[in-house]
């Protein structure tokens, strides 16, 4: 059980219609972790990544957690890709797309000669396939993504034209994502099942072997469209559940890679002669929902004043080492549209007196505070959150569960206050605007039962505004309306960290949390 | 307490001078068990030592045997064996003649055997350690050892476990054991207390042939006056630690020389006299921790006086090879013969 | 005197219905806890139609009874169904990763009678020495301090400081799971040794003054062959039954050492999957440690008989 | 005087009376009862009296001075959240003791009983029992205190139960082997033939020889469930927070090992006292209860 478990990576079941997207919202978190670049790589090597969980599954349409994603990422590759900031996409199986006037037809052009591993050659009838797949399973997988397409033609042997139901911005987005990769036409005759045993991709990696619960091992795919890459022979992915043995691996040089370092030895993991404590921007929110159906949190006062109650810059120290940031909005600083004067409220000591003195509970209450257990950090918060409500005899109980029994409470509703987290998927806000601030959008608010007519509506108008400067506006607004209203207390922005090994050149983590490993090289 | 020198016919086998044992506890006054035994016995005799329980009997044979229990050591004395005093040999030395030349028998069959182990191997293993046999031979020696005891099939009895045989059966085995190397000398710690009287008869008889045809010398310790007749042809008689009385089985059961044998006579029954009213011994043996001045027999003598309660009562010879520790043994059971 | 060739197959069926009633107990428990697999694949980010409609797929909504009874007739066929997290059948899971905690325990047995019998010679040799208290009390700080404390500061000492041993992990070879499993290993032994040395010692002192003792000293046995020969050989029959005891649990929980030296047991099987509400699994694993704590059982009591001729099976039979 | 037939002879006592070392000593020369005996009260008085000795509340959080070695102001220094360590171990004693003790008591009493009927009537009944005990030494300890987390809430109540629902079957085993080796006896017999209902020969003869076993497993029993508590605590489902708890500590402290090592150090060290203190009433106790198991 760790961080990870809870903040996955998954999708709000609400189709997504919009504008158009771009990258041009500036991102303010300190980018680091571009190592330094040591000469030319070197071919050759093999990566060893320890990781605290096994994956799952490599299927890329109905799988959800992180340590399946990173792997198939190696092997299936979409039309387009994130770039490096995580704020827009650019081409990668495709080589661009023009659009019709009315916005509901895209022409897509495929790059020429682009293998399989098994080397048979990359046409629209695999894309076609690929994303018909994908759409097909709406329900249990990622297909919701594409419920804005009505239908996918091969037009040429290298183009695909894609009509949409209606105009609908993010669909190069969509594309990006690992759900849409491309996979051979019917699978190479495979079943569904058979083919994700072993699957087959145009990735720089091919399929190894996979001893679950002990290793699992990528090839370097030879006949990569990308000449002279990957510059590694091959990535292992080795399970090592507990986060001292991890670090010990990468200093003591059995492992390159630390997929999830404990923030408490995190600083200390740097101080090794041969490893380097990286951390990246991520999407990471960390927030403390109040379920509104439960006395006293459909006041409003109550919320407020909870939330000027929590020092988040104690939790920053204590809990993330100081490599935090407060957070003060509904969306994080490596999200388009993220607006940084967003008046967040923070810890203030008078905003707290006040609101709860109007508030119906003045005198103060009991509650429980829910949380995962098996999270040292969540544990930490909890404790701290409990110890700074207890100077206004605000009586709370700390309740651990394990992470699907968590999960199962907030889904039921039955909790006070609980500590969650959310990392996004695709570079649009929208995915977790509708699941946070929309009773309808699948998950009653993110389970807070947060009613908001005019955030709704404000929600609502920015999917579908095409215009950028529009949607940026309308952003902000919900932002603002979302802060004052406090249907959460926003707690902190947690980077993305690793251990990496200073003879790992390259190495480089998306703020949605993925990292391709075609450009990775190792230096003797 | 000296020792009369008695006239040697030939070199002693086993010679026990002024032995002591006791447990020093750190406490007070420490228990003396045995207080200045002497004996001597010539190879091929059978020697009895006879007494109550706690006389030190038993504890004399361990000391001889170094198989004294945590806690008991030897405080003064020598244990002249073969020659050399045992008591001053090292724990390595003193382990090659435990078997080969020095034997010993315990009470108490039922678990003087190794429970785990089939009874053919354990008295193949002293032949094996001392007289460098194989496996095979060692065994086959076994089953001979097992043959001379009377045990019938004895090829099959010495792949049997100590508790498939009966009390009778497993003392054979402690004896083909102990006899297994042909010792020169077989310590006997009570062998027969535990069997039942028509065993123990026979089991008695078969160790008098043994050792006849051996050769060995035999230390018997009993607190039965019967078994010492029929096995021994010469005795001690032990009383709080110390000798009173030893001598040749015959003549001492014929004319004591000591008031405790001759009371230990009185309490027992006479086949001969079966009318004959028992005399118990009145009063409690003296403790180990503060014993009596002088006799310690005294306080429970129908005959002491004055004197007996001082002195240090040693064995004097009071008839040909026969001593006492009675001053007044010549005026209790008249003049020498 | 019930010959072993009969006693093995009625211990066996004996354990017919110890492992139904486990199965039986492990499968509502599981259900009982809240959370379903459909939740825990989905994640936490997943919304609940999507938990309901995955929960549907698999079958989940149909009423525990009929899961169990549905899972009973799989079950006669040797069909232990497919792992929820992983889609591949249950049993090559535990066949892959029984061998592993296995032979994490029978290392760690012979460890621990490596550590156990010198240290018991050592203190039943002189009672009440300074040595005899201290084999006492010195394994008891092996019982007091938590496993996963001990595994890593092996594992900071020994891998990471002189790297003469791996920091986790379980190699691909036989040699390499010795040299991989001495550590996590030796951890094990640390904790079980207290246990057994204390009974040794304790049967070691009784044997030490038993008649039979006397009687092989008569016989000149001394020293080694005296503590080999008889000595050890009574001592140890009650360690045999302690170790049997214990060796069922240890299966079950190695789970805080294959956590903390990456090794792929079936420990960790077992808690990845009751997190993951992966009811195949934990059945599986549940299952596998049942019939194996019953083998140990019906092993320990022949082990039992073969050193003690006393004890027939017929005793043993409903020990 | 006549030589004397072997048929008429009298009988002394068995054996000789074995040396004076043998006798039973009072409770108080019992070294490692007294000993053990010590180690326990000195850590049941630091409970009792933690409020009055703990420097600090054991809950405040001083976050500024987190992270800190042992220093002048915190004794043995502070943990993550800035809390005095020296505290919470005093505080945390309370905790451990009172569940360490409270959760042997049922299995005691229950395994005891269940194992004596078992071993005493034989027959069905102890092939059910000892059927029930296979089944429960099988059972994965963890599933069952998760289920148990759950439904009675975390913290103390689940615990309780879970470790009496997996304990209880040592204390029958232990003691249902003893009651057999008991029946056999002879005092056993004598008591049946005497008209001695069956519950007055189990309660008043058998009971007191074989209890002596089952104590002395419970003083070990103690100490593996404050371990329980412990991997409990290192698995998340432990005692709820803030409350001090050694196993909490132990488990807070894991993320800290290859850089604070000490910090799991402390509280395993009060832990081991404990179980040493225990382990060695136990001794004691064996050789008090069974002379003839003299140690």
């Amino acid at each position: 059980m760790n961080r990870k478990l809870v903040s996955m990576v998954t999708v709000g079941a609400l189709a997504v219609s919009g504008a158009a997207l771009s990258g041009c919202a500036s991102s303010s978190t300190k980018s680091g972790g571009a190592s330094k670049s040591a000469g030319a790589p070197v071919h050759g090597g093999n990566l060893t990544i320890a990781r605290a969980q096994d994956a799952k599954s490599m299927n890329n349409i109905l799988t959800f957690d992180n340590s399946s994603i990173f792997i198939f990422e190696q092997i299936m590759e979409p039309l387009f890709t994130v770039t490096a900031d995580g704020k827009a996409t650019k081409p990668l199986l495709a080589t661009g797309y023009k659009v019709s006037a009315d916005k509901k037809t895209y022409t897509i052009n495929l790059r020429k000669g682009v293998k399989f591993s098994t080397g048979k050659e990359m046409t629209s009838a695999d894309v076609k396939f690929s994303i018909d797949q994908d759409t097909k399973h709406a329900s249990t997988g990622w297909g919701f993504i594409n419920s804005a397409i009505q239908q996918v033609q091969a037009a040429g042997k290298y183009t695909v034209v894609i009509k949409l139901k209606h105009a609908w911005a993010p669909l190069i987005a969509d594309l990006a994502l690992f759900s849409n990769a491309i996979v051979p036409n019917n699978y190479d005759g495979k079943t569904m099942a058979e083919f994700y045993q072993a699957p087959v991709g145009t990735g720089p990696f091919k399929w190894g072997q996979w001893k679950r619960g002990e290793y699992l091992k990528l090839v370097a795919n030879t006949g990569y469209w990308q000449k002279g890459k990957p510059y590694l022979d091959s990535v292992t992915w080795n399970v090592v559940p507990d986060s001292n043995t991890r670090k010990l691996q990468v200093q003591g040089g059995q492992a390159d890679i630390d997929e999830y370092p404990d923030w408490s030895t995190f600083k200390s993991l740097g101080t090794g002669s041969n490893v380097i404590a990286k951390t990246f921007p991520s999407t990471e929110l960390d927030y403390l929902a109040f379920n509104e159906k439960k006395k006293p949190f459909q006041d409003v006062h109550v919320r407020r004043a909870i939330s000027a109650m929590i020092d988040r810059s104690a939790i920053n120290k204590a809990v993330l080492f100081g490599n935090g940031t407060p957070a003060n909005s509904l969306l994080m600083p490596g999200v388009p549209f993220y607006q940084k004067s967003t008046p967040g409220i923070m810890k203030n000591d008078a905003l707290a007196k006040k609101e709860l003195a109007a508030s119906s509970v003045p005198k103060g209450f009991s509650t429980t505070l829910l949380i995962p257990s098996g999270d040292a950090s969540k544990l930490s918060t909890a404790q701290i959150i409990q110890n700074d409500l207890q100077q206004y005899n605000i009586k709370v109980t700390i309740k651990q569960l394990d992470p699907t029994a968590n999960h199962n409470a907030q889904q039921n509703m039955q909790y006070d206050m609980g500590l969650s987290a959310w990392t996004m998927d695709i570079p649009d806000p929208d995915e977790w605007t509708s699941f946070a601030i929309d009773p309808d959008g699948g998950a009653k608010s993110a389970y807070t039962n947060y009613r908001s007519a005019e955030a709704i509506k404000l929600n609502r108008q920015a999917q579908q505004s095409v215009d950028h400067s529009t949607r940026a506006e309308l952003y902000n607004q919900l932002q603002d309306v979302v802060a004052h209203d406090a249907p959460f207390a926003f707690l902190y922005y947690a980077p993305y960290a690793y251990g990496v090994s200073d003879k790992v050149q390259n190495f480089n983590v998306t703020p949605l949390g993925n990292y391709p490993l075609t450009d990775v090289w190792k230096s003797k | 307490m000296s020792v009369v020198a008695l006239s040697r016919t030939v070199e002693p086998l086993l010679s026990v001078q002024h032995l002591t044992i006791g447990i020093p506890s750190s406490g007070g006054g420490h228990a003396t068990l045995v207080r200045d035994v002497s004996f001597e016995v010539g190879p091929g005799v059978r020697y009895g030592l006879v007494g109550e329980s706690g006389s030190g009997k038993s504890m004399t044979l361990k000391a001889i045997a170094g198989l004294l229990p945590r806690g008991v050591e030897v405080l003064e004395g020598e244990i002249h064996f073969d020659g050399d005093d045992v008591l001053t040999m090292s724990p390595h030395e003193r382990r090659r003649i435990m078997g080969p030349r020095m034997a010993m028998i315990f009470q108490e069959p039922m678990t003087a055997l190794n429970p785990t182990t089939r009874v053919g191997k354990q008295i193949a293993e002293g032949p094996r350690r001392h007289l460098g046999l194989s496996k095979a031979d060692a065994q086959e020696l076994a089953v001979d050892m097992i043959r001379r005891t009377g045990i019938p099939d004895p090829a099959r009895r010495a792949r049997a476990y100590p508790h498939e045989l009966s009390g009778g059966l497993r003392q054979r085995i402690m004896i083909a054991m102990a006899l297994s190397c042909k010792p020169a000398l077989v310590l006997c710690d009570e062998p027969t207390t535990a069997l039942d009287v028509t065993v123990q008869d026979q089991v008695l008889r078969l160790l008098a042939q043994l050792c006849d045809d051996m050769g060995s010398a035999l230390t018997f310790v009993t607190h039965d006056l019967a078994v010492v007749s029929q096995t021994c042809s010469r005795l001690s008689v032990m009383y709080a630690g110390r000798i009173m009385e030893e001598g040749n089985v015959r003549e001492v059961y014929e004319a004591p020389q000591h008031p405790y044998t001759e009371a230990l006579f009185q309490s027992a029954p006479d086949f001969d006299d079966p009318g004959r009213r028992l005399a118990p011994i009145p009063g409690l043996p003296p403790s180990l921790t503060d014993p009596p001045p002088g006799c310690p027999f005294a306080p429970r003598c129908q005959y002491a006086i004055e004197s007996c309660s001082t002195g240090s009562k040693p064995l004097v010879e009071v008839r040909h090879r026969h001593l006492s520790a009675c001053d007044l043994a010549d005026q209790i059971f008249g003049g020498t013969r | 005197m019930l010959s072993r060739l009969k006693f093995v197959p009625m211990r066996l069926l004996q354990a017919v219905p110890v492992a139904f009633g486990v199965t039986l107990v492990v499968f509502f428990m599981v259900h009982l806890i809240p959370g379903n697999p459909a939740e825990s694949i989905l994640g936490a980010q997943a919304t609940p139609a999507k938990v309901a409609a995955l929960t549907d797929q698999m079958g989940l909504n149909q009423p525990v009874v009929q899961q169990y009874w549905h899972f009973l007739s799989n079950l006669a066929h040797g069909n232990l169904g497919e792992s929820y997290t992983y889609q591949v059948p249950v049993l090559t899971l535990v066949w892959q990763r029984a061998p592993v905690t296995l032979l994490l325990v029978a290392y760690s047995v012979v460890l621990m009678l490596i550590i156990s019998i010198p240290l018991s010679m050592l203190a039943a040799s002189r009672p009440g020495h300074v040595r005899d208290h201290a084999v006492r009390v010195i394994p008891l700080v092996g019982l007091g301090m938590p496993q996963f404390w001990v595994g890593v500061m092996l594992l900071l000492v020994f891998a990471v400081g002189t790297g003469w041993f791996p920091v986790g992990g379980y190699g691909d070879t036989m040699m390499d799971h010795l040299w991989y499993l001495f550590l996590p290993a030796l951890t094990l032994a640390i904790s079980i040794s207290p246990v057994i040395i204390r009974s040794l010692r304790a049967s070691m002192l009784n044997v030490l003054e038993s008649d039979y003792v006397a009687t092989a000293r008569s016989k000149g046995a001394g020293g080694r062959s005296l503590f080999a020969g008889h000595v050890l050989r009574n001592a140890i029959i009650p360690a045999v039954s302690i170790v049997g005891v214990n060796l069922g649990y240890l299966v079950g929980g190695t789970l805080v050492i294959e956590k903390v030296f990456a090794i792929p047991g079936l420990g960790s099987m077992l808690i990845e999957s009751i997190f993951a509400r992966d009811f195949p699994s934990v059945q599986a694993v549940a299952l596998f440690v049942a019939v194996f704590v019953v083998l140990v059982g019906v092993l320990t009591d022949v082990v039992y008989t073969l050193l003690d001729p006393r004890v027939d099976l017929t005793q043993r039979m409903n020990a | 005087m006549t030589t004397f037939s072997l048929t008429h002879r009298f009988r002394p006592s068995r054996r000789e009376a074995r040396p004076a070392a043998r006798r039973l000593r009072p409770w108080y020369q019992n070294r490692s009862l007294v000993a053990g005996l010590v180690i326990v009260c000195i850590m049941v008085l630091l409970a009792v009296l933690a409020p009055v000795l703990a420097p600090y509340n054991p809950i405040k959080q001083n976050l500024n001075e987190a992270l800190q070695g042992p220093s002048g102001a915190h004794w043995l220094g502070t943990d993550k959240l800035g809390r005095d360590v020296l505290s919470r171990l005093l505080y945390g004693a309370r905790v451990d003791l009172r569940i360490g003790f409270l959760a042997v008591i049922i299995p005691f009493v229950v395994g005891t009983i269940l194992g004596a009927i078992a071993g005493y009537f034989g027959g069905w009944l102890d092939i059910i029992i000892m059927r029930i005990v296979d089944v429960f030494y099988a059972f994965p300890l963890f599933l069952l205190v998760i289920a148990l987390v759950f439904v009675l809430g975390p913290g103390e109540s689940s615990i309780y139960l879970a470790i009496a629902l997996v304990s209880w079957v040592s204390y029958c085993k232990i003691v249902r082997g003893e009651v057999i080796v008991a029946r056999q006896q002879e005092y056993v017999q004598a008591a049946r033939l005497g008209g001695l209902n069956n519950a007055r020969v189990l309660g008043r003869h058998i009971g007191p020889n074989v209890i002596s076993q089952a104590i002395t497993y419970a003083m070990s029993d103690i100490v593996m469930d404050i371990m329980v508590i412990v991997t409990l605590g290192y698995l998340g489902l432990g005692i709820t927070p803030p409350t001090a708890e050694w196993g909490s500590m132990i488990a807070d402290a894991q993320e800290f090992i290859t850089t604070l090592w000490w910090m799991a150090v402390v509280p395993g060290v009060a832990v081991v006292i404990t179980g040493l203190g225990l382990s060695l009433i136990g001794d004691g106790l064996t050789d008090l209860l069974s002379p003839e198991r003299r140690k």
